[in-house]
């Protein structure tokens, strides 16, 4: 167990209410929060293996299913090690352990991302504002970070507290990442529980670094009706120079809004993001566009509307650079993990910097200072625009029906591509002038570009596509509602009965990337139809953009149709990947808001809370990257599934419950300490679902939960059997082993339900207050009292 | 040029990959030697065919000829069902995979654990994920890809076919199991 | 830049000089060491950008040559992708970045097994000892932590301030792992900085981590008369309970030992190492025993010597409890990094542990609290040993001979080998009876078992190999001296102008693993081949006992015959794998001791004079691991080169010059500001041998640097000469490439060189004041005046 | 079962391996059509023989035959000296490999860069991590492995041979190249 931090000083100054002092040493115990009466629980600041008997418990309940990429090992020179056949490498690792040390190298990987991103916010923020700057997610907030004082035992009230948060997390990647070192960890369920470590810290360095930029940055502060903004390459103004901001970190669009705003600036402006500073930046400045999610980073920059382009940190293409040299847009790199070879100006004149940019002198430069990032990029912006005229890298159809007759038909470019698209097919038609195929495959393409560098003629395939399918990106736009922030402590008050009863059938949340298998519109379709049984829909990151761009036939969007609030049919965005921890603070907030359990540094408990209480399924539909591996972890250890698309089973592992084995699921219920039957559910904590069918089905029987009330049963089961029947053509056979009591059945289904239960010789069950903990027995209320 | 190398060039799984099914009386000798084979059906089945033949209908004459009982995933199920065709289960395709790895599971209990599986009708790096965990940690079954292309995480599977060539074996893959023509 | 940490606490009570309040508030702007007057260095606490200048000359000047191990990636859910032919990945990756991201995931995670080590370190410390309690190296050590010094700008003077430097290197860590992720640095050049940067806080962090073990724990501190002990299997006393303790942090290994000496049980006791334990066990108490390199434990485990194995953290084979169950030998695993599995008894009764154990009910156990597991160790030793009946899992010679009959002649088992051992063969000469061949195998095996879990009959062969070679190894026992610390200031100050000058041809460090080529011979014969030269040898971790395993006629090991100080001829055990900083800060107190450069937050500065004129040598000869890229990448950082053995080549990349441009080879002579031309010294930074007569050859050519005087070159170069007409078999034909005036030819090679000269029209060169950074001009002296 | 597969299984490098020398007529041809060949020898030459002669022997043979210059890593060039042959350079074999990269560094002047590499006398895993250097970063050279064992990251080599059919490889491409016997 870590113990929390001792603080000891040496001071040369001392400034104390009693005056000040030089030449002072301070010993404090801890670090203490006097106002909070709430009592800390028995693991703030876990270590390592202070909660691994839980992560045991879960994993043993959903027990690992691995499918190797690869079945070698080459991460140390003794390597490479042949993991075959049963084989075991050099260090005495075999492929089951090996599969889980990958699964927490990527939880590792995806943690530092956003810890790495929220250091560098609050260092900068406490340069810009001081340490005591108070930290606030608005009005109707008061448990401003629910996450952080779970896991920590302490609130977050000042920028310095968030950074004293940050050693903690980044002790624990250390200790994480440690163990994926050659001859450490030897077991895979220890590689596992690692692994959700991280995810859990990873949880508490999001959160900090939204709640640090909500609260200095001008975001929406928890407003169920942040502005909606405008999004799609018709949003942007073409009279205007564009400057476009890819990537997470928003320290450095802020910047350019705020010289262009400061300078009078923003009527020869636009604005533009690519990813979550997307969000972030219309979080910080409504005017801002949003361009779109990941994949539409080399339409956009190759259709030459982007005069500068600007790249933070975090889902950046890193051949960016290049693609924007051919359109002659200069490129400014800001952040230390993104350099991109380019030189160093950080500490040069403004003018000399542009100069060079505008003449194109150089390609492009990395500037460390984010206030002279503002500078440069306005003025490079409203200087270069004239110069490009209007420069783009996309080819004529002419041109393309040209290039195409030398295709040689061999294959390279579909057997590049991760969605398998018929690109040389598509190549084919267009030698006949016929668009209309490589306009299919644009719409299924997540712009990788991998098949333009497979092709032997070195064709621009992904390019061809976009002019293919050019009558419709370009006259795309929609309204789009920007992060909201946090659920206010009200919306949860309001919900919370409802919720853990199951009357509101289940909360999804829509989040990542946009590795789709066949275009987004499954997530929109899926939001609706959830949406309108009365789920509550949350969103965040590249998932919540692509929400957006279906219309229906009023040309609306879904944040236009529907509300951003937090209740039962609303569609709530949250904001960018960082906002995340709003959704898993929402379902903790529900325990503590609702059940009245403390948080404070009382995580097993609250997990345990959760997983058998609150109906809470997390889609990753498009999921990429470590990082989304790492908040899928964060979810896992508070008991949360999550369904990822079929890429996601490039993850390589599922977490699997045997709904065949009724041993598995047994809680205690906190009343009696009796160990009682309950249903399976939820059923699984991680899974890779085939297709958008196979996701409605799951997440409507994942949001299931033992604690479920008779009424909230019935209306979770009429879900899962309405969808069932409809996408898998039958009345599902397992609803018995969900039915406890005669109540438990929905109504109008009364006689085939009976008619399964006889047949299977149902028995009455108690309805427990379940736990997986046994010190929760009596000591539980389980908020249904 | 179209050999036995993974379809897509990059998913190259180790130092083994599938033995090239030459010959479509291989798969009949192997599932007339399996005692409880199983065929696993996704949902590319319910648009891909075979000649004018949905692929859906051939699998439910194979699954007849051969009396192999079908895991039909996802929605597949639903078409299976219409045509009123019964020696169907249904598992999600992780599930499968992730059951699978027990030897003491089956879809049908009685018949014993799973010695041959068949898959067909995935996105190729679902299957070849799916076929990982079942070479990997199923030692005791055996798998067989009938899609066009080349599986390299299975036990056996189809080189990189032309749409003809894999039409043909196909076909004969139904008539050596006394399946129609 | 990462600004220095601001402090603000909010105290529950406050104890100053003045009395003691409560609920004060305390800001402290930067924490301030009030006694120290040398002036802070332009660059303290570099951030991931800070030093990226000086990378990028250093990465002109050796450019790195990367080897791929495999050409695809499989990081993200985007892939796999096919990195083949200049293809790019899904995120815009070639295979060169992608190479260099390889590079920096390595170094990040040596880096963190190290950090997450220290900090377990100081955590612990502080609660047995306090935050206050003062760090020391020992007498005659002023300048206590010179890494730290020079990367952060802090001396640390107590726990508290190792705790704060723990901090900054944290940040750091995620900082350069972050950019691992997907979608975030593009450039190799880039990633290689980070990679840097990743082993420049490395260094730190060990050093702190063997300066508070070193001041708490009663190592010898800076002694270069450090206690000889006994090492090898004929060193036990089998009439003893044997303890085995495997791995690198000493904390539980100390607490068996203390809790023997309190309960005086030492006499019932004998506790081994294996691995860096070995060495700090050793230090703590020079009564323990060391087995021998990582690569030992399976035949000691085996051999059934031991009784009980202790697993800490790091270089543990990850299969060692299932090995040791075949001997009833029951495990204890001590550190979150490495669980195993097994069940946590923290919180039990020692004796119900103890008596599960004995029984052999649990194979093992993982007991967290560090007492408990000197108490719980030591009593089921005892009580196990008489239970165990001397039981071994080696088989007889008999047995061999008889399973031998069935080899299919597969050669599976050498087709696993790293090595590429005629193990098959030597399985056919068992049938005979024949068992040389199998000793031979044994001689040049690593202790892998990959040729085991190869062989389709499952057979032990390591431990036929084990069998076959008894005679030799169980009659093995040699001294080694145990782990120095530090390299007093004052022998520093009597060896740094015969260093700086090359009157001391050059320091030699052999770090590292037991990944050997050919058995550990190699090593002794290096070190002992160079300190009859005059070199200083130092040493720390595997390397350091394996060239303590080789006698001479007198039976006499390397450490007896030689001196422990630092100086001409001396062989110098810093100790384990964490004193490696020892040997890097020696370097850097050469600079301020007899140069009086400014160490204090002056990286570069200290670089440069490190890389131009002090002529060390890393060599890692059997370097495996993530943590010896990690070693290695902060001593390229300070310009320092390093030679790898042959398996070193799988880190997949070299940092190689070019000898033969002469561009490539120029520097600014500080007294003037001219750029003037130099030898190719050192050549390259990373380099990969074939075998031991390269190794020797490029160690003394690498030795030479620009500042050296004429006498001093002259030295290096008939080293360099001499070895390579021994080993290459005629005259090197650079030489004249290394002679600036008549001054620096060698007496006795006048003539041949006169006529290399003329041949390569040579020219006098001066000697200048090098330095490769522009702003050193005028202000370096050089430490030549 | 000694095909062209890597010797150590493990050494999978990726979608695409060496051609299986099959004939060794083919590196006759090879050499042939090659501008700047040159050959790369490590130090296990020094002490593996080919029948009864020495592999530097065999190479200051074949090198004389044709006209190839000589790489000799390490001590290996000791052995080249000592019988007087002077078609040979040294440089480490990390080094070779680095500058092979660079398409305007060529072992000796004037005879343009090199396109064509031959390699033997390495550990396994060494000379595979050489070749890989080159074959990613040095697209415009070619090249051929010489020892038992097949290199998979070579564009030729041979597969995994039986000592004599290895012997009678060397001796025919020595012949074909008019070396002695
Ligand atoms: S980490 Fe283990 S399995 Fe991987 S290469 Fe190293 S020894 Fe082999
Ligand atoms: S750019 Fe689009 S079409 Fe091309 S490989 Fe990527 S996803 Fe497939
Ligand atoms: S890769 Fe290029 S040449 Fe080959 S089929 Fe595709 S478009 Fe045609
Ligand atoms: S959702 Fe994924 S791809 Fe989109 S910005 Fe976030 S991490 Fe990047
Ligand atoms: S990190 Fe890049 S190269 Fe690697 S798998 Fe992902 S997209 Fe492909
Ligand atoms: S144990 Fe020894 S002989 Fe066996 S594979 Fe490893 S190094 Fe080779
Ligand atoms: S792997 Fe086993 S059976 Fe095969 S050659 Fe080696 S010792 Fe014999
Ligand atoms: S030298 Fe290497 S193997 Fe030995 S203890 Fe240190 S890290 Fe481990």
């Amino acid at each position: 167990m870590t113990e929390q931090k001792r603080a000891r000083i040496k001071a040369d100054k001392l400034d104390t209410g009693f005056g000040s002092f030089r030449n002072v040493e301070v010993t404090i115990g801890k670090v203490i929060d006097e106002d909070w009466d709430e009592p800390m629980g028995p693991t703030p600041m876990p270590g390592v293996t202070t909660l691994r008997d839980w992560d045991h418990k879960l994993l043993t309940k959903y027990e690992p299913s691995y499918m190797p990429a690869c079945q070698l090992c080459c991460l140390c020179t003794f390597g490479k090690c042949d993991l075959t056949g049963g084989k075991r490498g050099a260090c005495g690792l075999d492929i089951k352990a090996q599969s889980a040390r990958i699964v927490l190298a990527a939880c590792n990987i995806g943690c530092a991302a956003h810890l790495a991103h929220a250091r560098h916010l609050v260092d900068h923020l406490i340069h810009e504002f001081g340490p005591r700057y108070q930290l606030t997610q608005g009005e109707g907030v008061d448990i401003e970070a629910p996450v952080s004082r779970l896991v920590t035992g302490i609130r977050p009230r000042t920028l310095d507290d968030a950074s004293s948060i940050l050693d903690y997390c980044e002790t624990q990647l250390t200790h994480t990442l440690s163990a994926v070192h050659t001859g450490q960890e030897g077991s895979w369920i220890d590689f596992e529980s690692k692994a959700f470590h991280a995810g859990m810290v990873d949880q508490v360095g999001m959160e900090i670094a939204d709640l640090v930029q909500i609260s200095t940055m001008g975001f929406p502060q928890s407003d169920p009706e942040a502005p909606l903004v405008e999004a799609g390459m018709a949003s942007m103004d073409q009279s205007k120079a564009n400057i476009l901001c890819i990537g997470h970190n928003v320290v450095p669009a802020a910047a350019i809004t705020d010289y262009a705003m400061e300078h009078n600036l923003q009527n020869k402006l636009d604005v533009s993001g690519i990813c979550c500073t997307a969000w972030d930046i219309t979080r910080h400045d409504a005017k801002a566009k949003i361009v779109g999610p990941i994949s539409w980073q080399l339409r956009f920059v190759r259709s030459g509307i982007a005069d500068v382009v600007v790249v933070d940190e975090q889902c950046i293409r890193t051949d960016i650079a290049q693609h924007a040299q051919k359109v002659n847009a200069p490129v400014i790199a800001t952040c230390d993990k993104s350099c991109m070879g380019l030189p160093d100006r950080t500490n040069d004149d403004v003018d000399d910097i542009v100069a060079d940019l505008v003449s194109f002198k150089v390609p492009g430069v990395f500037i460390g200072d984010h206030n002279k990032v503002g500078e440069v990029v306005v003025k490079t912006a409203i200087a270069v625009k004239p110069k490009r005229k209007g420069k783009t890298s996309l080819p004529s159809k002419k041109k393309i029906q040209e290039l195409a007759q030398a295709c040689r038909q061999c294959s390279e470019c579909r057997r590049a591509c991760p969605n398998d698209q018929p690109i040389m097919e598509a190549v084919l038609a267009a030698q006949e002038a016929n668009f209309g195929p490589l306009g299919d495959v644009y719409d299924e393409c997540i712009g990788c570009a991998r098949c333009e560098s497979a092709c032997p003629n070195e064709y621009d395939l992904h390019s061809w596509m976009v002019t293919a399918a050019k009558d419709r990106w370009m006259n795309e736009s929609y309204l789009v509602r920007t992060g909201r922030g946090a659920i206010k402590d009200t919306e949860i008050r309001a919900v919370g009965q409802p919720v853990v009863f199951g009357e509101i059938p289940g909360v999804i949340a829509h989040v990542g990337c946009a590795n789709y298998p066949d275009g987004g519109r499954a997530i929109h379709d899926m939001c609706e139809e959830f949406a309108q049984r009365r789920f509550i829909i949350v969103l965040s990151g590249c998932a919540a953009m692509t929400v957006g761009t279906i219309k229906d036939d009023e040309g609306k969007s879904i944040y236009e149709r529907r509300s951003g609030h937090f209740d039962a049919g609303g569609v709530v965005n949250v904001g960018s990947c960082v906002s995340n921890p709003h959704i898993a603070g929402a379902a903790i907030k529900i325990a503590s808001i609702f059940a009245k359990r403390n948080l404070r540094g009382n995580y097993e408990e609250i997990a345990d809370y959760i997983h058998n209480r609150v109906g809470a399924v997390g889609i990753s539909w498009g999921a990429m990257s470590q990082k989304a591996a790492s908040i899928a972890s964060g979810f896992w250890r508070l008991g949360v599934p999550v369904i990822v698309g079929p890429h996601g089973a490039k993850y390589r592992r599922m977490l699997l419950g045997r709904a065949d084995r009724a041993k598995d699921w047994m809680v205690y219920d906190a009343r009696t300490g009796n160990e009682v039957q309950i249903a399976p559910g939820p059923e699984h904590l991680f899974y890779a679902v085939e297709n958008m069918e196979e996701c409605m089905v799951l997440t409507a029987k994942l949001a299931i939960r033992p604690n479920d009330t008779a009424r909230g049963r019935a209306i979770k089961l009429s879900h899962y059997i309405d969808l069932h029947e409809r996408y898998k053509g039958y009345f599902p056979d397992d609803v018995h082993t969900f039915i406890r009591r005669e109540t438990d059945i929905p109504i109008t289904l009364k006689d085939k339900i009976h008619a399964q239960m006889k047949e299977n010789k149902w028995k009455e069950r108690p309805i427990p207050d379940p736990t997986l903990l046994k010190r929760m027995v009596f000591g539980g209320n389980g908020g249904s009292k | 040029m179209m050999r036995a190398e993974p379809w897509q060039t990059a998913e190259v799984c180790g130092p083994t990959k599938a033995q090239e099914l030459k010959k479509p009386v291989v798969v009949g000798a192997l599932l007339k030697k399996a005692k409880h084979p199983l065929l696993i059906v996704g949902a590319n089945a319910l648009t891909e065919k075979t000649r004018k033949k949905s692929m859906i209908d051939y699998f439910i004459e194979l699954s007849t000829a051969a009396k192999i009982p079908v895991v039909a995933t996802s929605n597949t199920i639903k078409a299976f069902k219409e045509k009123n065709f019964d020696n169907v289960y249904s598992h999600g395709v992780m599930e499968i995979a992730g059951k699978l790895q027990d030897p003491d599971w089956m879809v049908a209990p009685k018949k014993g654990p799973h010695d041959l599986v068949m898959t067909f009708g995935y996105p190729y790096y679902m299957e070849w994920l799916m076929l990982s965990a079942l070479i990997n940690f199923a030692p005791q079954i055996k798998t067989i890809t009938l899609g066009r292309y080349f599986q390299p995480h299975a036990t056996w599977s189809f080189p990189n076919l032309k749409k003809q060539k894999w039409n043909d074996a196909l076909k004969e893959i139904l008539s050596i199991l006394g399946g129609t023509k």
